[in-house]
Formats: structure tokens, C-alpha cells, sequence
């Protein structure tokens, strides 16, 4: 361009509908989306009706939304003009990405469910597997299980990781909150097997016993996997309170840490429980450390203090990875093992929100 | 209220104040307790596995360092090409949800995107053998006869589908739901006044995102990744399921011998690891601990090199 | 229930930069005084500096003293949360307590203290505080509701309730109508003229009409350019700072010239 | 439902009570848990875990004194016997070393349409080794003839965890094909060729769902699969467990051990018929006990173990060869010697 | 490089609320309109539809029709970034990019649409922006300092340079000094005096003084209670609206008996 005279960048005034490039309709990027799927799913159909195999459906859809990316671009790039083809490129890329994180999570599901509803009987939730041979028995032991160590994982990592995220927002200024920032984000790499070593070597030396295996010791292991990512949540949530809130609350002569836990907290309670909800999520499927320091049993424990006690992952690898002779059961009952840890981390995330409604700044109107 | 009893300003200390505010600090301190007592337990177990002859060590290699080597360059390579299918994906889908959808429909989106953070790793691990693996061996097949000439996909394909990129793409299908769910929560935040700023100015979406959102929430960006990698680098029952490891240095995304990371390598020795095996496992853990340490240190110089501009105040 | 405010030569900082200097000034029980002055001046930091609020931002402190009935806010072992109690805000932007129903925003400052109080003594103090504000026919039938669910200016009121509820003695206002339509800020405008039977009054505004037609006293504040502190130029009765103010700034401001 | 003990039959009503922690190879996990099914259903008040977190965890475990006894694919060897220091048992107490579990490893693969090729050593070796790469290659056709070998090439799938089926099965090719395999026995996996999946169960679906795989595991996850008749003399021998019992009667015992200590030294090159790639695993426990109810309750546990019951129970629960009246009656005497 | 506006009987909808009702209006070329009226009048809300940037607010809408030269912006196919390129805005708040030099950011703008522009051509429209602005002296020796680190007047000046850099025919500034201290203000409303010989200019302020220092023209919007829309009550020459205007309303907020 000519910046040093006076001349408009864009076309000079006067000209009519000078506001008007081409505009492809509404109907266009849709009309793409479906002609590239419907394209692909028929080349697809094709080659697998040739080679005799199956139609593999999810390549079929992700090949053709690549496709459409493609003809959007160059479509938009014809009619519209170069940034407007870039705008459209990148918004039906986005679209592509969503769709991309779809796919996976609709095979999954759709394969643990179909695999996982072959089990789904009365006797796999009022049953354990003690003295069950082959087929029969249920995982009621590793269920219960499952939810005491997660639970008190859950005690144990929500209020130390709350405490840090408010004192990280709230009051750490200076080297110790760096140090717990940088920190917080080391322990997020700790593998978790070696989080089970650490609870295993901590808990038999204090209590001198090299065959030490309890529920308790696997909340700990699962406490250190678990925090880092309330602190980490809860932080981000804590900073999105505006600060008029907290000023609302020192003008009426409330202490600190009153307004804390009755105005920020509170406030910002949704966010709150979504990162702890993906807290326990993360480790709520964790098997290695649990089969280190919590063992493996085929009876009820409701003691996490002492003996072994069975977790719905330890259960499921177990099922998958060492069936007796006759495997199908043993298959089903991981399946169905699967389905059910996902059931009950939907249903933690259902509750979270439930409680998150509940608290939750209400907006009127 | 009586004019008589004008309440001091002077007051007991507020011991209810200190308490919580203490209470927070030890929260604090407590962590950075709990990780150092980690290291302790990592740096005192390994020693001995450091000082060891290595031709005690499973596979007789020349030095523990040998052990390590392609189990650390494992890690941060299958942890990398997690995080190169993820991150642009997780960005979009952010993206997505903050600033395309129509906010009805976001919320749901948001929701979908978090129940793959519900998935337990155990399942990742069935599913990657028994659906994914299977499902991508012709298309493996497909790129190793046709790239075979591009360092990446050289050698023979692997007949199972277990391989790196397989694992990969699994360990990428995990940190998704973590890296979106926090940069939605940033982009969110980017100030209506610079979005307004861009769009003023004539630009279309695209160009007001790279105006003002994405140099607005970089900082946050980069902590979302880090949070994502460190899942990624310390996965263990995924990799141990899904791959077909071999102790191997090596680019290649196809084929059969592909590098262990140092936490599924533990997972699939350690059960039948005794003596000075269990100390050489133990200090891999640590090498993974110290490479955890300086991708982060990286991360945050990278945050912090341009902080005039980051537009924090 | 109200009280005489004394502030002796008091500068503001923040951090290293001093944003007010120099102000000494005395207020009135019962009555209300406004600030007034151009965008920047330390309108709003001296404000705060009268219950301590600035403390609230990392760096900022004061040199010099206020004293409320002689007792020196900023005295050793001077507690900045029972300083609060007695010094009311209301801010700028109406911030109700997007949690709470309208009732328990009310109710805010003595529940979140920690004080119990029955239903009853609850129920009066709530009927008595949004009477106070004007609010009290408005939302007497949904106070259940959420505050946020009001519209600014009764949100505005909502606040002013919540600050008269635990009766201070000082009640002070950072452009309380800058945000509000016409209607809403003449409902305000009548609030504080009851308010003033018993409270002491402090009001920043930018609108000199505001200013003239509410307060009693008014104090001009002025900065010499950015980066300088802010001071007061000149503080009398609000008649004569409109009709004949001693200095040429003062002049110049209220009749326009800039600002 | 199952919990609570109530006791199936009156008559059996024991009078043993106690409970028992073991834990140790993953192999024997499925076995273990029917014979623990099977003991606590016959001794209500007996409790017993068995934790499979491995054969390695499981000898650390005993040895430091955190089990009473361990399940183990190889035997606590010469050194580890003559450093002692077993913290469960009484000072100076030996240990007792029984191989109770012995299993059939199976050369599975999958190609459509056959179900058994017959393969010696040295093919074996050759294809795991990576020598032989394709399935219609020479070696594999001529000891087939007649069975239509496609031209695809083959995917050998080992273990990728350390493991006792490894070790084993190296240990049988580097006895029987000293010439192609020139590996020591190894839990291991020695070498880079091939493809690696964890677990038996990992190997099964990794050749389950691969065309033109091979691979091992244990004989009772076999399944559909195709398996290998392995040259034992000059006989082709599928895997079978009486065949499978037949290597451990020909094998010698380890010399220089307790008398409780049941070490055998396999020999996987037989000159009778007996199936030579098999596993053999230990249960191992004390001869004294510094608690003597514990040693007693062990004595119990290891008797109903040893037992032809118990050895029927497992072999139908988990797909194990019971052991042979001669293996029984030495495993009876050792197991007199708990106390 | 001036253009006329003409609005026709427009309507502007937040969702179901009218905000804004019936405004008809005639802007001509190169002067300066002034929109005064109470808070909450709906002058932002109008200014924006000015430019099509209401559209960025969730479920805003308009009826009606705004020509500029005769072109309907929300015409069948029109392109928002188009007219947003022509119709430039400045708002309350001086947003510069926080991650933008001084220099990067005078040229956000241009670069959208001519990417690789030459150094020198660059450096020319920085200065001449900068200078259109009256930025120049100040920043000439930092502009690779980023543009958050100015004093607010100096961003507001930048954001003015901004949006001239893309030579838009029009430039709408809502309440641009009213986040200043005067010296700025005074510095701004210098340069819309000289904006003025080539841009047609609309500029929403609270501040009545400024309306009648600055404008040609002004037009009074009014509001009868919240929930209600906002209209145009009167719109004369700036003289006539502050001297005697025609509506009493007007005459009651030019003299401060509300707002
Ligand atoms: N948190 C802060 N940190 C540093 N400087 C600040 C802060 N808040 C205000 N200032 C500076 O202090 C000075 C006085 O600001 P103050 O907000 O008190 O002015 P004001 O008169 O209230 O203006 P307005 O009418 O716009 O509200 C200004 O120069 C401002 O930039
Ligand atoms: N995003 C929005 N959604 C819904 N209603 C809105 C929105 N923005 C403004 N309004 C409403 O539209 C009406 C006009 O608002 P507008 O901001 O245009 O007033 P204004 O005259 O600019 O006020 P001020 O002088 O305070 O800036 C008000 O009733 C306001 O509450
Ligand atoms: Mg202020
Ligand atoms: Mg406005
Ligand atoms: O019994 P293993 O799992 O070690 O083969």
C-alpha cells in the first residue's frame, strides 16, 4: 500500500454496495460438511465391499471432514476472498478438532458398553468374588472399595489442595508461593506407580512391616497424584472471583478469612468442583499403585485402617490379565468392571454439579 | 443502636484470621513436604542401583545410563507426540466452546469434552488393544508402503498396530479433556475490551482471536500444556497395555521396536524385579522426576521471557 | 451514630507512586460532603483511605492520620476490619453477592461475621435496612430471590441496604449513580438526604449537578498532570464552591472550562 | 450372598481358623484363587490372600517377611537359599520349595484355516529370532507337508514384561536350539526383533487380532488358536498336561538343597515323550515358623495344594497339568516337614 | 474520506429488550456529533449499531436501517468486517494490545489487510498516525516498548492512532475521555478539533461541558425508567441544544436538574 499519500486503504468512497463482497449462504458449509461425509463414506464402502472387510466408519468420517476443510477453504477462498477463506478454514478446522475429540470418545463408550451390559446383573453389585470360581460373583468388595480409598484420597487431597490454591491466590506473594507454583507443577509428573513405591516404603517403615497392605496407604499414594491437579483447578478458579466481591465483603467489616470461605469460595464453588471432580477422575482408575500398597483380595473390607482391600482397577486388570482356564467370564466381568468405574465417575461428576447448582452464583433475570 | 458504646477500634488479635491463613501456608508447605520427602525416597533408593555393577542390571547394559537412555528419550518422545496431536486439538476445541459455539450449545460441548476425562486409564488401556490398535494397523500398513521413504514410517510395519504413535494417540485422547478444560476457562476470560478492540478494527474472527485472545491467554495456555505433558509423561498403564516396547532409540511412528517410556517400563518390570532391579527401576522414576523438573523450568522461562507483554498487571 | 471525621495532612502511595498528597480536611457528623474533581485526581484513593480499604491493594499505604471522634484509624493496633464495621462503602459498580438471595445480601455483614441472630431479629433488621435503602416495597415479596436478579439501581439500593445494616457510622460512596439511569439515581438522590439524618456522608461524583443538589460540603480535588499526586484545591460549603469558589481551578471546573 | 462364610456342608465343618497372606507370580493368580475358593468354602474360618503382583514382589515380600508364603515361576536359587535370612520363618529355619503349578506353555498363531503346525526347536527359535520371516519359508513347509502355508509374513509377539513364561520359554529354545538361539534364559525378553504385548492376556489379543502372528502363553488361554506340535525326539507332540507332568518326573532336582526343597532342574530336551516348553512354579514357605499356628495353617494349606483334589481343582479352574503320583508323594513329605 | 450517515427509524433489541427505539437521524460529513443523555439512554447501544459492533453482544439485534453514502449496512450481504474497516471506534476504556509494541500496535489494523507491507511503508504510517494522534514527540523513542506501559491518555491517543492508521471514513468514540485526567482530555479533545478536517466523527460523552466545547451538533437521548427504551428526544446544532432547546426534557439535563 501507499501509506505516505492520503489515499483510503479500502476502496474509495462513493462506489455503491462498496459494503458488499460475495458472501457464500448459510446453507453452504453444511451442505459441504455432508456432500464430503456422504463421498467418503461411499469410497469407503466401496473399498470395504472390494477387500471384504468392514466399513470403517470413523476413518470414513474423519477423511471426510479433512475433505471439507479442504473444499470449504478453497470454496470460501474463490467467493469470499482470502481472509475470509482463513476465517472459514480455521472455524471449520475447529469444528474438525470437536469432532476428532469426538470420535474416540464415542468408540469408547460404545465398545465398554456393549462389552460391559453382558455382566450388568444384581449378583456383580451384591456380590464379591470370594470362594467364586469361573463364572458367578460379582465386584460389590472392589466397588466399595474403590469408593472408601477414592473417598478418603478425596478428605485427604481437597482440603490441602484448596488451602494451597487460597493460599496461592490469596495471601503468597514471593519465593515460598514460586516454589509451590513451580512444585505443584513437578508433582504432576510423578508417575503414579512410583506414588505407590513411596506410600509402600513410607507406611512398612513406620510401621516396621515389610507386607504392610491396606486401604489407607492407597488414598495417600493417591493423594499425591490427586492434588497437584485440585491445586492447579482450584487456582484457576479462585483468580476468576472479581475482586469487587471480595471488596464488598472487607467494606462490611468481615475478616479475611470469613469473606474467603463465605464469599469467594462459594463463588467460584462451580469451578471448584469440576477440577475436583477431575481430580478424582484422574485417579480413581488408577491400578499400579493400589495393587502395591492396597493389595488384592476377593472378600469385603470396609477397614481401610488394615488388610487388603480390592479396587474396581486392580479388579479389572486382574479379570483381564490372569482369567482361569475359562476366559469369558473373567472378560465380561472386566468389561463390565469398566463400565461400572465410568458409571460411578459420571455419577461423581452429576453430584459435582448437583452441589455446584446449588452454591453457585444464581443469575437473575 | 445507643450512642453511648462506641465500639473500639482497638481490638483482640483475630486469632480466627491467623488460624486460616496459617492453615494455608502448611497446606502449602505440606506439598512441597510431601514432594521432597518423594525425592528423598527416589534419590536414597537409587543410589545403590547408581553405584551398582550394571551387568547386575535386567539385560546386562553397559551403564545404568544405557538402562535409561532410550527409556528417557521414550518418555518424552511418545509424551511429545501426545502433546503435538493434542494441543492443537484441545486448542480448537477451547476455542470451539468459548468462541464459535452458541453458549446453549457450548455448555453441553463442555460436558461432552469432560466425561473423557471420566474414562479410568485402565479402560484407555482395554480399549487401545482391543479397539484402536486393531483399527489402525491397515492404515499404519498403508503409510509404511506408501512414506516408507520418510524417516518416520520407515523400516517394516508392525503387524499389531502396537506401536508409539498408537500409544500416543491414546495418551493424546486422555490430556485432551484436561488442556481443553483449561484454556476454555481462559479464553473465557480474554477482556471484551481487546476483542472489541481487534474486531473495531475490522478484522474477522480468526484475526481477533490471534490479536487478542491467544497472545492474551499464552501464559495460561502453556500451563494447560505442562499440565497435560505431565500426565502424559507419567501414564503407566497405558503405555504398559498398548505398546510394543524395545529397548530401542528410535524415531520411527510404525513399526514393532519401539521405545518404553520410563513409567510403563516400571510398571511391566516391577513385579518381577528383586534386589538391585527394584533400586535401577526406582531411579528411572527419578530420572523421570528430574525430566518433569526441567520441561517445567522451560515452560516457565518461556512464560516468562516476554512478560512485559504479556498484559497481566 | 455518626461521627466527626479529622484527616491531618495524609498522602496516599502506591507502592513508590504517591497518587495524593498533602490533604487535610474536616468532616461533619450528619452531614454529607462530596468530592469532586477530574478523572485521576485520588477521588476514590483518598476515599478509601477513611475505612482502610486501600489496604486491600498490594503496595498501597498512607503517610499522615485520620482520626474518627479523635481515635486515629491508622493508630497502632488498630484493627482495619472493625474500622470497616463503623466506616460503610458502596461502590461504584453495584456489587451484590451473586450467591445470596436478597435477603441473606442483606443480612450479609452480620451473618458473615459470624453473629447469630433468630429469624425474627433477622426478619426486622431486614425489613428495617431495605426501608432504609427505598427498597423495601420493591422486593418485599421476593426476597428469596437473587440479588443479581435486580435491576442497577435497586441492586445499587440492595447495596446500600447491605452497608446500613450493620450500622456504621460512616457511610462512604464511590459514584453510586455513575452507572445507574436517570430514574434509579433520583431514588438514590432522595436516599441520601434521609440517610443524612443519621449517618455522616461522603460521596465522590462526577456530576457536578449531583454534587450540588445532595451535599452540604464539597472538596475539589485536582492533579497537575499524570504521574503528579493528586490534592485538594479547595473545601467549603457546596454553595459557595458552585457560586464562588476562592480559587481559578475550582471555577474553571465546576463551570466547565475542563474536566 | 458369598460373604459371610456360611459354611456349604455341615459334615466339614473344620475346625482350622486363621488367615493366611501369600502373594507373588501372576501365573499362578487364577490357580490361587481356586484354591483358595476351594479351601476357605471347606475351612470357613480361614482366611487366605494371595496377592499376584508378581513373582519378583512376591520372593521380596517373603524374604523381608511381609507374606507367609510366595508363589514364584522359578525357585529362590543357590545364593539366595545359602544367604538366608527369611523373616518369616524361624532363625535357621529352611525354607520348603514345591512345584505345585505346573502349566503347558502353547506356541499360538493365527492363520486362517490351520489349526496345528509341527515345528522343531530350531524353527522356533529361528522365527522368534527373526531369521525366519515369512510362513511359506522352507523350514516351516517341509515339516508340513500338505498343510497350505500362505505367503504372509510373520509377526512373532513376545512378552514385553519381565516374566516367568519368558524365561521358560527362552530356556527351552536355548536348550533345545542352543544353535539359533544363542541367548542365555532370560525373564526378559534378550533381543530387539519381533512384536511385544504385556501379559499373557496382551499376547493372546495381540495374536488374536493380528493375521500372520505367533506367539506363547500359557496353554489355557490357547483358545481358537492355532498351535505348534513341537519335535520331542522324533515325535511331533502337542502340548497336553500329562505330557506337560511328564517333563518335570524326567528332570533332576537341584542338588545341595534342604530336604523340603523341591528345585528341579528342567531338562527341555527329554528322550521320552514329554511336552518340553512348559512352566513350572513354586509355592515356597517355611519349615519352622516363628508362629506355630501359622505353620500349621500353611501345612494345611500346602497339603490340600499338593493334593490330587487340589491339583484337579486347578487344573480345571486355571488349565494346569496336575502333577504325578511321584511328584505327590515327595511333595507330601516335604510338606510333613512345615511346622 | 468523510462520510454522511443517515439512520432510519432504528430499533435495537438485546434479545427480547428494546434498548433502543425509533432513532432517525442525518450525520453529515466532517463535523462532529455529540450524543449526550443520561446513563443508561442507550447511546452505546446506538453508537455501536453505527458500525455493526453490537453484533459482537449475544442476541443484540437491530431494526431499521443505517446508509452510509447511501449503502444500507445491514444490507443482504453486507460484510461487518468491511463496514468496521469504514466506520472505526475508540472506546471508554483505552484498550491497546497488551502483548502489541507501540508500533505493532498502530499497525494491527493495517496488517490485517496488507500483510507484508514494506518497513519504510510501515514506519511512514506509524509516524503519521502517531502524529494524527499527537503521539508522536512522546513515543517516537520507545515504540518497540509495549503500549500498556503508556499513562491512559497516551493509550487513549494510541487506540485514536489505531483506528486512523486503516483510513476509515468514520470514527465513533464513546465516552473517550472519560477515564482521563484533564491535561489529557484537553490533549484529546485538541486532536478531534483537527480530526474533524477529514473525518466525520461521533462521539458519545457524559460530560456537557465537553459536548458544547467539541461538537457541531448534539442530539439528546433520554430514557422514561429502566425497562424502558431508550429515544432520541431532540438533535440541533450544539448552540441551539445548550442555549434553547425545543424540548424541556433537554433543557432539564442540560442545566442539571438530573442525570
Ligand atoms: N491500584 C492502583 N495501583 C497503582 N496506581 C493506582 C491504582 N489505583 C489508582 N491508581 C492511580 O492513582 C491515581 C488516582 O486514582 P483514583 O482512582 O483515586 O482517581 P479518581 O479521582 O478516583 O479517578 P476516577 O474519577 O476516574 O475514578 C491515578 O493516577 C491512578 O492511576
Ligand atoms: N449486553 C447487554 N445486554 C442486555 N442489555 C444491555 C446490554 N448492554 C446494555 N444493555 C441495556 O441497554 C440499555 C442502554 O445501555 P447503554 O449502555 O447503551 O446506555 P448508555 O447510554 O451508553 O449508558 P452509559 O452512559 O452508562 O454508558 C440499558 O438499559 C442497559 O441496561
Ligand atoms: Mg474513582
Ligand atoms: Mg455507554
Ligand atoms: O507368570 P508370568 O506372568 O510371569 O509369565
Amino acid at each position: 500500500m501507499t501509506a505516505t499519500t492520503a489515499t483510503p486503504v479500502v476502496a474509495p468512497s462513493g462506489m455503491t454496495n462498496s459494503l458488499t463482497t460475495g458472501r457464500l449462504p448459510r446453507w453452504v458449509p453444511w451442505t459441504l460438511l455432508g456432500a464430503s461425509w456422504a463421498v467418503l463414506l461411499v469410497v469407503f464402502g466401496m473399498v470395504a465391499a472390494s477387500s471384504d472387510t468392514e466399513l470403517n466408519v470413523p476413518a470414513a468420517i474423519f477423511l471426510g471432514t479433512v475433505l471439507f476443510d479442504v473444499l470449504l477453504f478453497v470454496t470460501a477462498y474463490l467467493v469470499e476472498g482470502i481472509r475470509q477463506a482463513r476465517d472459514r478454514f480455521v472455524t471449520s478446522l475447529v469444528v474438525t478438532a470437536f469432532i476428532l475429540a469426538l470420535l474416540p470418545l464415542i468408540s469408547l463408550l460404545f465398545t465398554v458398553l456393549t462389552n460391559g451390559l453382558a455382566r450388568f446383573d444384581l449378583a456383580f453389585f451384591s456380590q464379591s468374588m470370594r470362594n467364586v470360581v469361573g463364572e458367578g460373583g460379582g465386584a460389590l468388595h472392589a466397588i466399595t472399595g474403590t469408593l472408601l480409598i477414592t473417598g478418603m484420597a478425596a478428605i485427604i487431597s481437597i482440603p490441602v489442595g484448596l488451602l494451597t490454591a487460597v493460599y496461592l491466590v490469596e495471601y503468597g506473594r514471593g519465593g515460598l508461593a514460586r516454589a509451590i507454583t513451580f512444585f505443584v507443577d513437578v508433582m504432576t509428573g510423578i508417575p503414579s506407580i512410583v506414588a505407590g513405591l513411596f506410600a509402600f516404603a513410607f507406611f512398612s517403615l513406620l510401621f516396621d512391616d515389610e507386607g504392610i497392605r491396606f486401604g489407607f496407604g492407597g488414598s495417600v499414594a493417591l493423594s499425591l497424584l490427586m492434588i497437584p491437579v485440585v491445586v492447579r483447578s482450584s487456582e484457576e478458579m479462585l483468580k476468576l472471583v472479581p475482586n469487587e466481591l471480595r471488596e464488598a465483603s472487607y467494606a462490611l467489616g468481615v475478616p479475611k478469612w470469613l469473606t474467603i470461605l463465605k464469599i469467594v469460595i462459594p463463588t467460584s464453588i462451580a469451578g471448584i468442583t469440576t477440577g475436583v471432580t477431575l481430580a478424582i477422575a484422574r485417579v480413581i482408575g488408577e491400578t499400579a499403585p493400589l495393587l502395591l500398597i492396597a493389595g488384592f483380595t476377593t472378600s469385603m473390607n470396609y477397614d481401610l485402617g488394615a488388610d487388603r482391600m480390592m479396587s474396581l482397577p486392580v479388579f479389572v486388570f486382574n479379570q483381564y490379565a490372569n482369567p482361569g482356564s475359562n476366559v469369558d467370564p473373567y472378560l465380561e466381568r472386566a468389561w463390565t468392571g469398566a463400565l461400572t468405574l465410568i458409571l460411578i465417575v459420571m455419577a461423581l461428576n452429576l453430584i459435582a454439579r448437583l452441589i455446584a447448582n446449588i452454591f453457585s452464583p444464581k443469575l437473575g433475570r | 443502636m445507643t450512642t453511648t458504646a462506641t465500639p473500639p477500634l482497638r481490638a483482640k488479635v483475630r486469632r480466627a484470621d491467623r488460624v486460616f491463613s496459617t492453615s494455608t501456608v502448611v497446606a502449602g508447605i505440606l506439598i512441597l513436604v510431601a514432594l521432597a520427602a518423594v525425592a528423598v525416597f527416589l534419590i536414597a533408593q537409587s543410589i545403590p542401583a547408581l553405584l551398582a555393577d550394571p551387568s547386575e542390571l535386567k539385560g546386562s547394559p553397559s551403564s545404568f545410563w544405557a538402562y535409561v537412555g532410550p527409556l528417557a528419550f521414550g518418555t518424552v518422545w511418545a509424551a511429545f507426540l501426545a502433546l503435538l496431536i493434542a494441543f492443537p486439538i484441545s486448542i480448537g476445541i477451547a476455542l470451539f466452546i468459548s468462541h464459535y459455539a452458541p453458549r446453549r450449545v457450548a455448555q453441553g460441548l463442555g460436558y461432552v469434552i469432560d466425561l473423557l476425562a471420566a474414562v479410568p486409564s485402565v479402560v484407555f488401556g482395554l480399549w487401545g488393544i482391543k479397539v484402536l490398535a486393531p483399527m489402525v494397523t491397515p492404515f499404519y500398513g498403508w503409510l509404511v508402503d506408501n512414506f516408507g521413504w520418510f524417516p518416520l514410517f520407515a523400516g517394516s510395519v508392525s503387524g499389531t498396530g502396537k506401536t508409539i504413535l498408537t500409544v500416543a494417540i491414546v495418551l493424546a485422547v486422555m490430556i485432551i479433556p484436561i488442556i481443553t478444560a483449561l484454556s476454555r476457562e481462559i479464553f473465557l476470560q480474554t477482556p471484551v475490551l481487546h476483542e472489541e478492540a481487534a474486531l473495531a478494527l475490522g478484522a474477522t474472527r480468526l484475526e481477533m482471536i490471534q490479536m487478542a485472545v491467544l497472545p492474551f491467554g499464552r501464559a495460561g495456555i502453556v500451563s494447560a500444556a505442562m499440565l497435560g505433558l505431565g500426565r502424559a509423561l507419567g501414564e503407566t498403564m497405558v503405555v504398559a497395555m498398548v505398546l510394543s516396547p524395545a529397548p530401542v532409540i528410535s524415531f520411527v511412528l510404525t513399526g514393532s521396536a519401539n521405545p518404553s517410556t520410563i513409567a510403563g517400563n516400571i510398571a511391566l518390570n516391577f513385579p518381577e524385579a528383586h534386589g538391585i532391579e527394584i533400586n535401577a527401576l526406582i531411579a528411572t522414576g527419578l530420572i523421570l522426576f528430574a525430566i518433569t523438573l526441567v520441561i517445567n523450568s522451560v515452560a516457565r522461562v518461556i512464560v516468562n521471557r516476554r512478560k512485559a507483554f504479556s498484559g497481566a498487571n | 451514630m455518626s461521627k466527626r471525621i479529622e484527616v491531618n495532612d495524609l498522602n496516599v502511595f502506591y507502592s513508590k507512586f504517591k497518587a495524593v498528597e498533602g490533604i487535610s480536611l474536616t468532616i461533619e457528623p450528619r452531614t454529607v460532603t462530596a468530592f469532586i474533581g477530574p478523572s485521576g485526581c485520588g477521588k476514590s484513593t483518598f476515599l478509601r483511605t477513611l475505612n482502610r480499604m486501600h489496604e486491600v491493594i498490594p503496595g498501597a499505604y498512607v503517610e499522615g492520620e485520620v482520626l474518627i471522634d479523635g481515635n486515629n484509624l491508622y493508630g497502632a493496633g488498630v484493627d482495619p476490619v472493625l474500622v470497616r464495621r463503623q466506616v460503610g462503602m458502596v461502590f461504584q459498580r453495584p456489587n451484590p453477592f451473586p450467591t445470596m438471595s436478597i435477603r441473606e445480601n442483606v443480612l450479609a455483614g452480620v451473618k458473615l461475621n459470624n453473629r447469630r441472630m433468630s429469624k425474627s431479629d433477622g426478619d426486622d433488621l431486614v425489613e428495617k435496612s431495605l426501608m432504609g435503602a427505598n427498597l423495601w416495597k420493591e422486593v418485599k415479596d421476593r426476597l428469596g430471590l437473587p440479588g443479581s436478579g435486580l435491576s442497577g439501581g435497586q441492586q445499587q439500593r440492595l447495596c446500600i441496604a447491605r452497608a446500613i445494616a450493620v450500622s456504621p457510622e460512616v457511610i462512604l460512596m464511590d459514584e453510586p449513580c455513575s452507572a445507574l439511569d436517570p430514574i434509579s439515581t433520583l431514588a438514590i438522590e432522595d436516599l441520601i438526604e434521609e440517610l443524612k439524618q443519621q449517618y455522616t456522608i461522603v460521596i465522590v461524583t462526577h456530576n457536578m449537578q449531583q454534587a450540588s443538589r445532595v451535599s452540604d460540603r464539597t472538596a475539589f480535588f485536582n492533579i497537575a498532570g499524570t504521574g503528579k499526586p493528586g490534592k485538594l484545591i479547595e473545601y467549603d460549603d457546596t454553595t459557595t464552591i458552585f457560586s464562588k469558589p476562592s480559587v481559578q481551578a475550582t471555577e474553571d471546573y465546576v463551570s466547565g472550562k475542563f474536566g | 450372598a458369598n460373604e459371610g462364610g456360611t459354611p456349604t456342608d455341615d459334615e466339614s465343618a473344620s475346625t482350622l481358623s486363621g488367615s493366611l497372606v501369600g502373594g507373588g507370580s501372576s501365573a499362578v493368580g487364577a490357580a490361587q484363587e481356586t484354591w483358595i475358593a476351594e479351601f476357605q468354602t471347606a475351612n470357613p474360618d480361614v482366611d487366605i490372600a494371595y496377592d499376584p503382583a508378581g513373582s519378583g514382589a512376591g520372593r521380596e515380600t517373603f524374604l523381608a517377611g511381609g507374606s507367609d508364603f510366595a508363589g514364584t515361576d522359578r525357585a529362590f536359587d543357590d545364593e539366595e537359599v545359602a544367604a538366608g535370612g527369611f523373616a518369616s520363618c524361624a532363625p535357621d529355619s529352611p525354607i520348603v520349595q514345591l512345584p505345585l503349578y505346573i502349566s503347558p506353555i502353547a506356541v499360538i498363531f493365527n492363520l486362517e484355516g490351520i489349526d496345528t503346525l509341527d515345528l522343531d526347536a530350531e524353527t522356533i527359535a529361528g522365527i522368534f529370532a527373526g531369521t525366519i520371516t515369512s510362513w511359506d519359508d522352507p523350514a516351516i513347509a517341509d515339516q508340513n507337508e500338505g498343510v497350505e502355508l500362505p505367503a504372509t509374513p510373520i509377526t512373532a509377539v513376545h512378552r514385553s514384561d519381565d516374566s516367568g513364561t519368558t524365561e521358560n520359554f527362552t530356556d527351552y529354545l536355548a536348550q533345545a536350539a542352543p544353535t539359533t538361539w544363542t541367548y542365555e534364559a532370560d525373564g526378559v525378553w534378550p533381543i530387539e526383533a519381533g512384536e511385544a504385548a504385556q501379559g499373557t492376556s496382551g499376547v493372546v489379543d495381540a495374536v488374536t487380532n493380528g493375521t500372520g502372528t505367533i506367539g506363547y502363553a500359557d496353554a489355557s488361554r490357547a483358545g481358537d488358536l492355532g498351535t505348534v506340535s513341537v519335535l520331542v525326539g522324533d515325535e511331533y507332540l502337542p502340548f497336553s498336561p500329562e505330557a506337560a507332568a511328564a517333563i518335570v518326573d524326567a528332570s533332576p532336582f537341584v542338588e545341595g538343597r534342604a530336604e523340603g526343597d523341591l528345585s528341579i532342574e528342567l531338562d527341555r530336551t527329554p528322550d521320552e515323550a514329554a511336552y518340553p516348553v512348559v512352566l513350572v512354579a513354586y509355592l515356597v514357605g517355611c519349615e519352622t515358623y516363628e508362629d506355630s499356628a501359622q505353620g500349621e495353617l500353611v501345612k494345611e494349606y500346602f497339603t490340600y495344594m499338593a493334593s490330587p483334589e487340589g491339583q484337579e481343582a486347578a487344573a480345571e479352574g486355571a488349565g494346569s497339568a496336575p502333577i504325578s503320583d511321584a511328584l505327590f508323594e515327595k511333595a507330601s513329605a516335604a510338606i510333613e516337614l512345615i511346622k
